[in-house]
């Protein structure tokens, strides 16, 4: 559903993205790993349209997104979540999503959008009345909210950086749950960059991996967990290969919704 | 019950304008209203004076004026420096039918084609200022710059707000008239941080002649960046305002100010005084009294002073006696018709001209036909009336001798 | 080295921590866990001066902290690598750098500990010159962390320091906080990555709705069986 | 059309070279204070004019000479800087942006009417006259040259300090994370303290320089306020070369743009340019392009 | 239900005030109110989503002078010439606002790019003075009596009847808006724009029509203040400082609430007239003293606004402890 080619990203004379090429299929869930710094981001940042890439182009079911404005390809079926997550702090909680689900979808009706902003928050398991304000959720409570907007704007396709990020274990077991059920109740196709390999590779079922903002590895977790240059400039050696390795593994044993 | 006429008086306290001249004007008023307050009114009435402050805004004149009218039942109101609050001002006491008295306000959309009922201006206009500029050098250019009046330069440079323009017109007119070279004419804000291209521009036009109409700061900021770049001409011509206040030029002229030419009613301590009806002289001399205590130490009393007191003075002895004994009151109506009934010949007020209204039907209905300005001259820390012959006091000295800075000798 | 006694702190009218206790010995790591909320960055900042408590005492080697202003706390040796980094986006990573070096006492060995940073972190050297706010969450941790040992500190207070970072980074930063800890420095770390800031701690301390529930030495931490249930996830 | 391109152009050029010296002086000191550490003052050209009126009464009231009353006064808008900040800023600073540039324009109109009340409506001038440099048939000023060298080593002065300084660093630090300040060791107050005077001080410096050139009367600010902001913002906000080079651009602008057209349309270009700018260079003239 | 009862007595009062109270000086004061009321909440459209425009002292130049200006020129009559004033406003602020937006311009630049635009509204009514008048200011011609469709009363009490009309439009609008997406849409605009076009939100179309909206209605009040005072110019409806007047009264009131500028109104110009009348010619200049330190008093201690800080005082459960 989406073709990536050639994409290329300069910031004054640096390239932070140089000639990527990639294509996500319809219900996959891919993630997207590299060292600090290796474009991850900026490749989210490029398919929202929140800056224009310097040179490829992006074909999202069928048509060319390259450097449209951010909303037309919001309402064009991607959502995203940020890093840093980026609450409006002067709604309630059920305004924030509201918003999203008005004009996210682009029908523009309020009914749809309180409904769609209902449906979001249950899925993430915030709360649904109107009031709640922001100001009372923790980091958890703040990537939820990310991906309750995201969800919100009825994406076919969601881009969702760092979820985990400053969650507890046992918090993160339940984020990638939810993104599992993202993908399997709503259909959504989701591409997921996460530095919590015991985590991601549990769930994912391609992985590609940037390095100096190139392209260097993608496949089934369990392979690219092996690349010995993943494991150079990413995993390192030890624990985390390993661990990544074992989930990889383990996933692949016995999800039964895996292919 | 107690007869009593209130006037509401205002000019600009703070503000631009106040240093322009408004509050001087401001002083001669209060002299004049003080004075007749104390001889213990007019014709039997009290006299009652409220003062306004209009903060150099026209929003606050026209406020001040409609609360002086309506919640302080003046009889009338008095004064006025700037032109951009005497128009407002004029329509909404026609509107509210009240009684206007204008002691400065120049300019002649003013009046002109406004059909006015209830203002009046006993004050000359800014077009007669400036014809009157263009009369002395069109008269003087043969025997004193030694060339026709066609081969005259003459650049005419004002400051862009109602007084700036008004007077310009009458150069321009008056240039016209008499055939000079206009060599340029231009506007510029009076807050303009920097003149220096206008003087490069009038450089370049080598201007025998320069018609100039500022306020104050600009003024100086003219004259210092003129000296500094080397302009040379044969006279400076200025327009009343800035020009009329030789303290505040000469602290920033230097001694440049020797031989510059002002134009403005003729400063009531330099007027002819046996040319003025006798009983004049003496309330002069009270005005001058006055005025050294409220402000000491001046070289050159201001001609705003005497401008305010002198066109005050009129209404006291002229109008208000005449409303209160011919038509019984001090109502506006009686007022009105005491007013276009007042016929004084020239040397009848203090600033040597006379006084007659323009009636209804005519043009410029409420503006003293009688009025005119004069040219005066700074020599040496002195003034002397140049301009008209009538009241000539000396020759004015043109073009400007090889002593000034700016002289093209 | 650092001694907190029954500290209460919290923001306006809600209280985030209560009749808190802790010790830091000279040279030791100590780390504190615990679910999101519960107070684990109050406690830091409350340590470093930038909110005050409204109860209780710190001292930090016989200092009293309370009474230091603020500004003078870096002085004690206290350096403080804030939650989500913070850094001066505006600025370059070196002017970031030499903003740590602030204080006179700093000033004096500043080339020296600019070369170790750069050591540390060959990337903030490739990148001096960049504005820190246009770099990755990665580099950015890495430029605060570089910030704070600026001030050559003798206590290091370490905010989810890998929050954030790739794997590899993540092994650097625990690498390098047990060779800052060979280098004799002390250091106090929060952290959600239990299980691998448990390997390089001696002691941690289990905070929870602003009470510590528990504390001990790691091993034993990572022995009890309650703890690996709630916060190891096994 | 030939007979433009005279002797009195590369005046008029020269002219708004020197204006550009007067107008990169007064933005000097408000680009420190807007720009760096992101602080409204709308009042900038008001201290201005206290101290042009401080000027006045040392040296012409009190009788001092002209290079002991200018540090004097320097010293005295420098103060008058610091207090702002504390009695104004300080309480505000956590307050939304506009809540500042209202609260500054409020002392605007306090130093306005404290003129007015305080030194009276008169206009005000040193008397003195500085000698004219003439070269044929251009000449140019000695106050306005005297400004331009003084605009020019304020802004290699400032500049060196906000760079190679610590206490420059933290200025520029101060407005993009006020909180973690203390974690540098940096007392926030004193910091304010320094920026505040400093930015005075420069006002001061650019008040004893003007007051050379200009009458100072209460209201002589509004002939330079809005467009001292305008020239910071052209050239990149904290960017004193900016600020400086757009100076020289927008004096260049009104001085040759009242040359060959009105001069009051000089101004409507003035502001047009700065507009279409704004659009071409959003971050100023010198910033890099992304 | 009882709030709606509340401003339906509000509203029937404020009506039936001038047949009842006629001192004509005092219904001046309060028709200038409340169209100054209106220009303020215009302002406060925008103002309060973070756009601070300094550019609306030209808006409110091209309203009245559109107006006055075809009245006089080409006799059309303010009917149409207020709605032509306001599509000439509005279009000015498109050209200006969508390179604005376009090439995210915000903060203190934008609030500089639209005190520029003030500048060159005010420079230009003052060059073209053969057509505008100058600063000499502007009358539209008279017509005998009160006129429908010159709209030009005699009767204080129809414009007042007028401005209150317009008012209470305005307050409307306002409220129109507070409860449409579009609010939720400018709120997180304001706090992060990245986010909201993240959300879906098209950033720079949904601040063009808050922008245009605040424009023509500003553009509307200043026709309206030009037909009541029959008298307009360039310092009073046009350039930088009618336009800072706009922030300070709406700041001043509360630009967060409704009713804030409205009550921004009421304070400055009530302080302005009861301080200048208090001090009179007495203790000249010391009117605006006072007036200046009262405003940055307000703005310091009541960060929020007048109404602003005392609605937060009211609901806050602790009413001795005010932020
Ligand atoms: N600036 C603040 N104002 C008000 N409340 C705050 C503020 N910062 C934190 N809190 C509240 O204080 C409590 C403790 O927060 P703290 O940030 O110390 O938790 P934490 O343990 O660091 O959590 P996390 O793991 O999410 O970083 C939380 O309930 C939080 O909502
Ligand atoms: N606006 C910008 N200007 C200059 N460089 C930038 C800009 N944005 C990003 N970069 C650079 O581009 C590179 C890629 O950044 P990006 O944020 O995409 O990394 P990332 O893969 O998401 O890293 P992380 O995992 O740490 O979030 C980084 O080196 C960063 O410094
Ligand atoms: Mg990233
Ligand atoms: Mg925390």
């Amino acid at each position: 559903m989406l073709v990536v080619d050639g994409l290329v990203k300069r910031f004054g004379g640096f390239t932070a993205v140089n000639n990527v090429s990639f294509k996500v299929d319809q219900g996959e869930i891919l993630g997207l790993i590299g060292p600090n710094g290796s474009g991850k981001s900026t490749i989210f940042n490029m398919l929202s349209g929140t800056f224009p890439p310097s040179a490829g182009s992006i074909r999202f079911a069928g048509t060319e997104i390259a450097g449209l404005p951010p909303h037309r390809i919001i309402n064009s079926g991607i959502g995203r979540t940020f890093q840093i997550p980026r609450p409006f702090r002067r709604l309630s909680i059920f305004e924030n999503v509201a918003l999203a689900g008005y004009y996210g979808q682009g029908s523009h009706s309020r009914s749809k959008a309180d409904e769609a902003a209902e449906r979001a928050l249950a899925m993430v398991g915030l709360p649904t009345d109107r009031t709640a304000s922001v100001d009372g959720l923790g980091a958890a409570g703040l990537k939820k909210l990310e991906l309750a907007k995201a969800i919100a704007t009825g994406p076919k396709l969601l881009l969702a950086d760092e979820s985990l990020g400053g969650l507890d274990e046992a918090e993160m077991d339940q984020a990638a749950e939810m993104l599992r059920k993202i993908r399997t109740e709503l259909g959504i196709t989701i591409i997921w960059v996460e530095h919590i390999m015991g985590v991601l590779m549990r769930v994912v079922d391609r992985v590609m991996v940037l390095d100096h903002g190139e392209k260097i590895s993608e496949g089934l977790p369990s392979a690219v967990s092996h690349d010995p240059r993943v494991i150079e400039v990413y995993l390192g050696t030890d624990a985390h290969a390993t661990q990544a390795t074992a989930a990889a593994a383990a996933a692949a044993g016995s999800d039964p919704a895996r292919r | 019950q107690e007869k009593k006429i209130k006037i509401g008086v205002i000019y600009d306290l703070t503000g631009p304008l106040a240093g322009g001249g408004s509050e001087l004007q401001y002083v001669g008023a209060k002299i004049m209203i003080d004075n007749f307050i104390k001889q213990g009114g007019v014709e039997g009435y009290k006299i009652e004076a409220i003062y306004a402050d209009a903060q150099s805004k026209p929003d606050v004149a026209i406020n001040e004026a409609v609360r002086l009218i309506e919640q302080e039942k003046v009889n009338l109101v008095l004064g006025f420096f700037s032109s951009a609050q005497c128009v407002p001002v004029a329509a909404r006491v026609e509107q509210l039918k009240n009684f206007m008295w204008i002691t400065t306000c120049i300019s002649t959309a003013v009046v002109e084609n406004k059909n006015l009922k209830y203002v009046f201006r006993p004050q000359a206009s800014g077009q007669q200022f400036g014809l009157m500029a263009a009369d002395m050098i069109e008269k003087n250019a043969k025997a004193k710059f030694g060339k026709e009046p066609k081969d005259m330069r003459v650049a005419i440079i004002h400051e862009d707000g109602s007084y700036g323009v008004d007077v310009a017109k009458g150069n321009e007119a008056g240039s016209k008239k008499a055939g000079f070279n206009i060599v340029l004419k231009e506007g510029y804000s009076a807050t303009a941080p920097d003149l220096s291209s206008l003087v490069t521009k009038l450089k370049r036009a080598r201007p025998d002649v320069i018609f100039h109409t500022g306020y104050n700061p600009d003024i100086t900021l003219f004259a210092r960046q003129a000296r500094e770049q080397g302009l040379k001409f044969g006279a400076l011509v200025g327009h009343g305002a800035g020009y009329g206040v030789y303290e505040k030029l000469k602290e920033g002229m230097g001694s440049d100010v020797n031989y510059v030419f002002n134009i403005d009613p003729i400063s009531i301590w330099l007027a002819n005084q046996s040319a003025l009806d006798p009983k004049l002289p003496p309330v002069i001399k009270m005005v001058g009294e006055e005025f050294d205590k409220v402000k000491p130490g001046v070289a050159i009393r201001s001609a705003h002073v005497g401008m305010a007191a002198s066109n005050s003075y009129v209404f006291f002895t002229e109008v208000l006696p005449r409303a209160i004994k011919k038509y019984g009151g001090v109502d506006p109506e009686a007022l009105r018709k005491a007013a276009l009934e007042v016929d004084l010949p020239e040397g009848g007020t203090m600033l040597g001209f006379g006084v007659k209204f323009a009636g209804e039907g005519s043009p410029i209905a409420g503006q003293n036909e009688r009025s005119f300005p004069v040219i005066i001259q700074y020599v040496d820390d002195k003034s002397y009336v140049v301009w008209p012959k009538s009241q000539q006091q000396r020759e004015p000295v043109l073009p400007l001798p090889k002593t000034s800075g700016f002289s093209n000798q | 080295m650092l001694e907190l006694r029954s500290i209460d702190a919290g923001y306006g009218r809600f209280q985030a921590l209560f009749g808190i206790d802790l010790d830091v010995k000279a040279g030791e790591a100590v780390g504190v866990i615990g679910p999101n909320g519960a107070g684990k960055t109050t406690l830091m900042r409350v340590i470093s001066g930038l909110i005050r408590p409204t109860k209780g005492s710190i001292s930090m080697q016989g200092t009293d902290v309370l009474t230091t202003p603020a500004h003078r706390i870096v002085s004690l040796g206290i350096a403080h690598v804030p939650e989500n980094r913070r850094l001066f986006p505006r600025l370059s990573v070196e002017d970031n750098l030499r903003m740590g070096a602030f204080m006179p006492e700093a000033r004096a060995r500043y080339r020296e500990r600019m070369d170790f940073v750069f050591d540390l972190f060959p990337r903030m050297k490739e990148r001096r010159n960049q504005l820190a706010g246009t770099m990755s969450g990665g580099e950015q941790q890495m430029c605060a962390i570089g910030r704070a040992l600026m001030s050559d500190p003798k206590l290091l207070l370490l905010d989810e320091p890998s929050a954030g970072l790739a794997p590899v980074v993540v092994q650097q930063v625990f690498e390098l906080v047990k060779r800052i800890r060979a280098g004799g420095l002390t250091v106090l770390i929060v952290e959600q990555n239990v299980q691998q800031v448990l390997q390089v701690v001696d002691r941690a301390y289990l905070l929870e709705a602003g009470s510590i529930r528990a504390s001990g030495a790691s091993a034993d931490l990572l022995a009890d069986d309650s703890i690996r249930q709630a916060y190891l996830g096994v | 059309m030939m007979e433009i391109f005279d002797i009195y152009l590369l005046e008029a050029l020269v002219n708004g070279i020197l204006l550009g010296g007067v107008l990169a002086l007064l933005a000097l000191g408000l680009n420190l204070i807007f720009g760096v550490i992101d602080v409204t003052w709308i009042c900038y050209a008001e201290l201005v004019m206290i101290g042009m009126y401080g000027m006045y009464y040392l040296f012409s009231v009190y009788g001092l000479p002209y290079w002991v009353a200018a540090p004097i006064c320097i010293l005295l808008v420098a103060a008058l800087g610091a207090a702002l900040h504390f009695l104004v800023i300080e309480p505000l600073l956590g307050a939304p942006p506009i809540n500042q540039l209202l609260a500054t324009g409020g002392v605007l109109f306090v130093l306005q009417s404290f003129a007015t009340v305080a030194f009276g409506i008169d206009f005000r001038n040193l008397g003195i006259r500085l000698p004219v440099l003439a070269l044929g048939e251009m000449h140019f000023s000695y106050a306005r040259l005297l400004a331009f060298v003084a605009a020019l080593i304020g802004m290699v002065a400032v500049y060196l300090f906000m760079t190679r300084t610590y206490t420059g660093t933290a200025i520029r630090a101060i407005a993009q994370d006020r909180q973690i300040m203390a974690l540098m060791g940096v007392d926030t107050k004193k910091i304010y303290l320094v920026t505040s005077a400093l930015g005075g001080g420069l006002a001061g410096l650019a008040a004893c320089l003007l007051v050379l050139q200009y009458d100072v009367h209460p209201f002589v600010g509004l002939s330079f306020g809005p467009i001292t902001f305008l020239i910071c913002v052209l050239g990149g906000l904290g960017n004193f070369v900016g600020g400086f080079v757009a100076a020289f651009l927008f004096a260049e602008i009104i001085s040759l743009g009242g040359l060959f057209s009105d001069l009051e349309w000089g101004y409507v270009l003035a502001f047009a340019f700065f507009i279409v700018m704004m659009f071409i260079r959003p971050a100023g003239l010198l910033a890099k392009r992304s | 239900m009882n709030k709606q009862l509340a401003w339906g007595v509000g509203l029937a009062a404020l009506v039936a005030l001038p047949f009842v109270y006629r001192d004509p000086y005092h219904l001046h004061i309060l028709v200038l109110i409340l169209i100054w009321s209106f220009a303020y909440t215009s302002w406060s459209m925008m103002g309060r989503f973070g756009l601070v425009s300094l550019g609306h002292g030209g808006f409110m130049g091209v309203g009245a002078y559109v107006t006055a200006l075809l009245w006089n020129h080409l006799g059309v009559s303010p009917w149409i010439g207020i709605p032509a004033a306001m599509l000439c406003a509005g279009v000015l602020a498109l050209i200006v606002a969508y390179p604005c937006f376009r090439f995210r311009i915000t903060g203190h630049y934008f609030a500089l790019v639209t005190l520029a635009l003030s500048g060159i509204v005010l420079q230009i009514i003052i060059a073209t003075r053969d057509y505008t008048g100058g600063s000499l200011g502007y009358t539209p011609e008279r017509t005998k009596g009160s006129h429908i469709v010159a709209l030009q009363f005699d009767d204080k009490v129809v414009w007042y009847l007028i401005a209150l009309g317009i008012w209470a439009g305005g307050l409307a609008i306002w409220y129109w808006i507070d409860r449409s997406m579009s609010r939720y849409a400018m709120e997180a605009i304001s706090e992060d724009e990245d986010a909201a076009a993240a959300a879906g939100v098209n950033v720079t179309a949904e601040k063009l029509r808050i922008t245009v909206l605040s424009a023509v209605m500003t553009a509307m009040a200043g026709a309206l203040y030009g037909q009541y005072q029959m008298f307009i110019s360039p310092d009073t409806v046009s350039g930088i400082a009618v336009s800072l007047q706009m922030v300070f009264a709406a700041v001043v009131g509360g630009i967060y609430v409704a009713l804030g500028p409205t009550v921004g109104a009421i304070i400055t110009i009530l302080l302005a007239e009861v301080l200048r009348i208090g001090f009179g010619t007495k203790a000249v200049g010391w009117d605006n003293l006072v007036y200046g330190v009262l405003l940055v008093l307000f703005i310091i201690f009541l960060p929020k606004g007048i109404l602003g800080s005392l609605l937060a005082w009211l609901k806050s459960p602790s009413k001795h402890r005010d932020g």
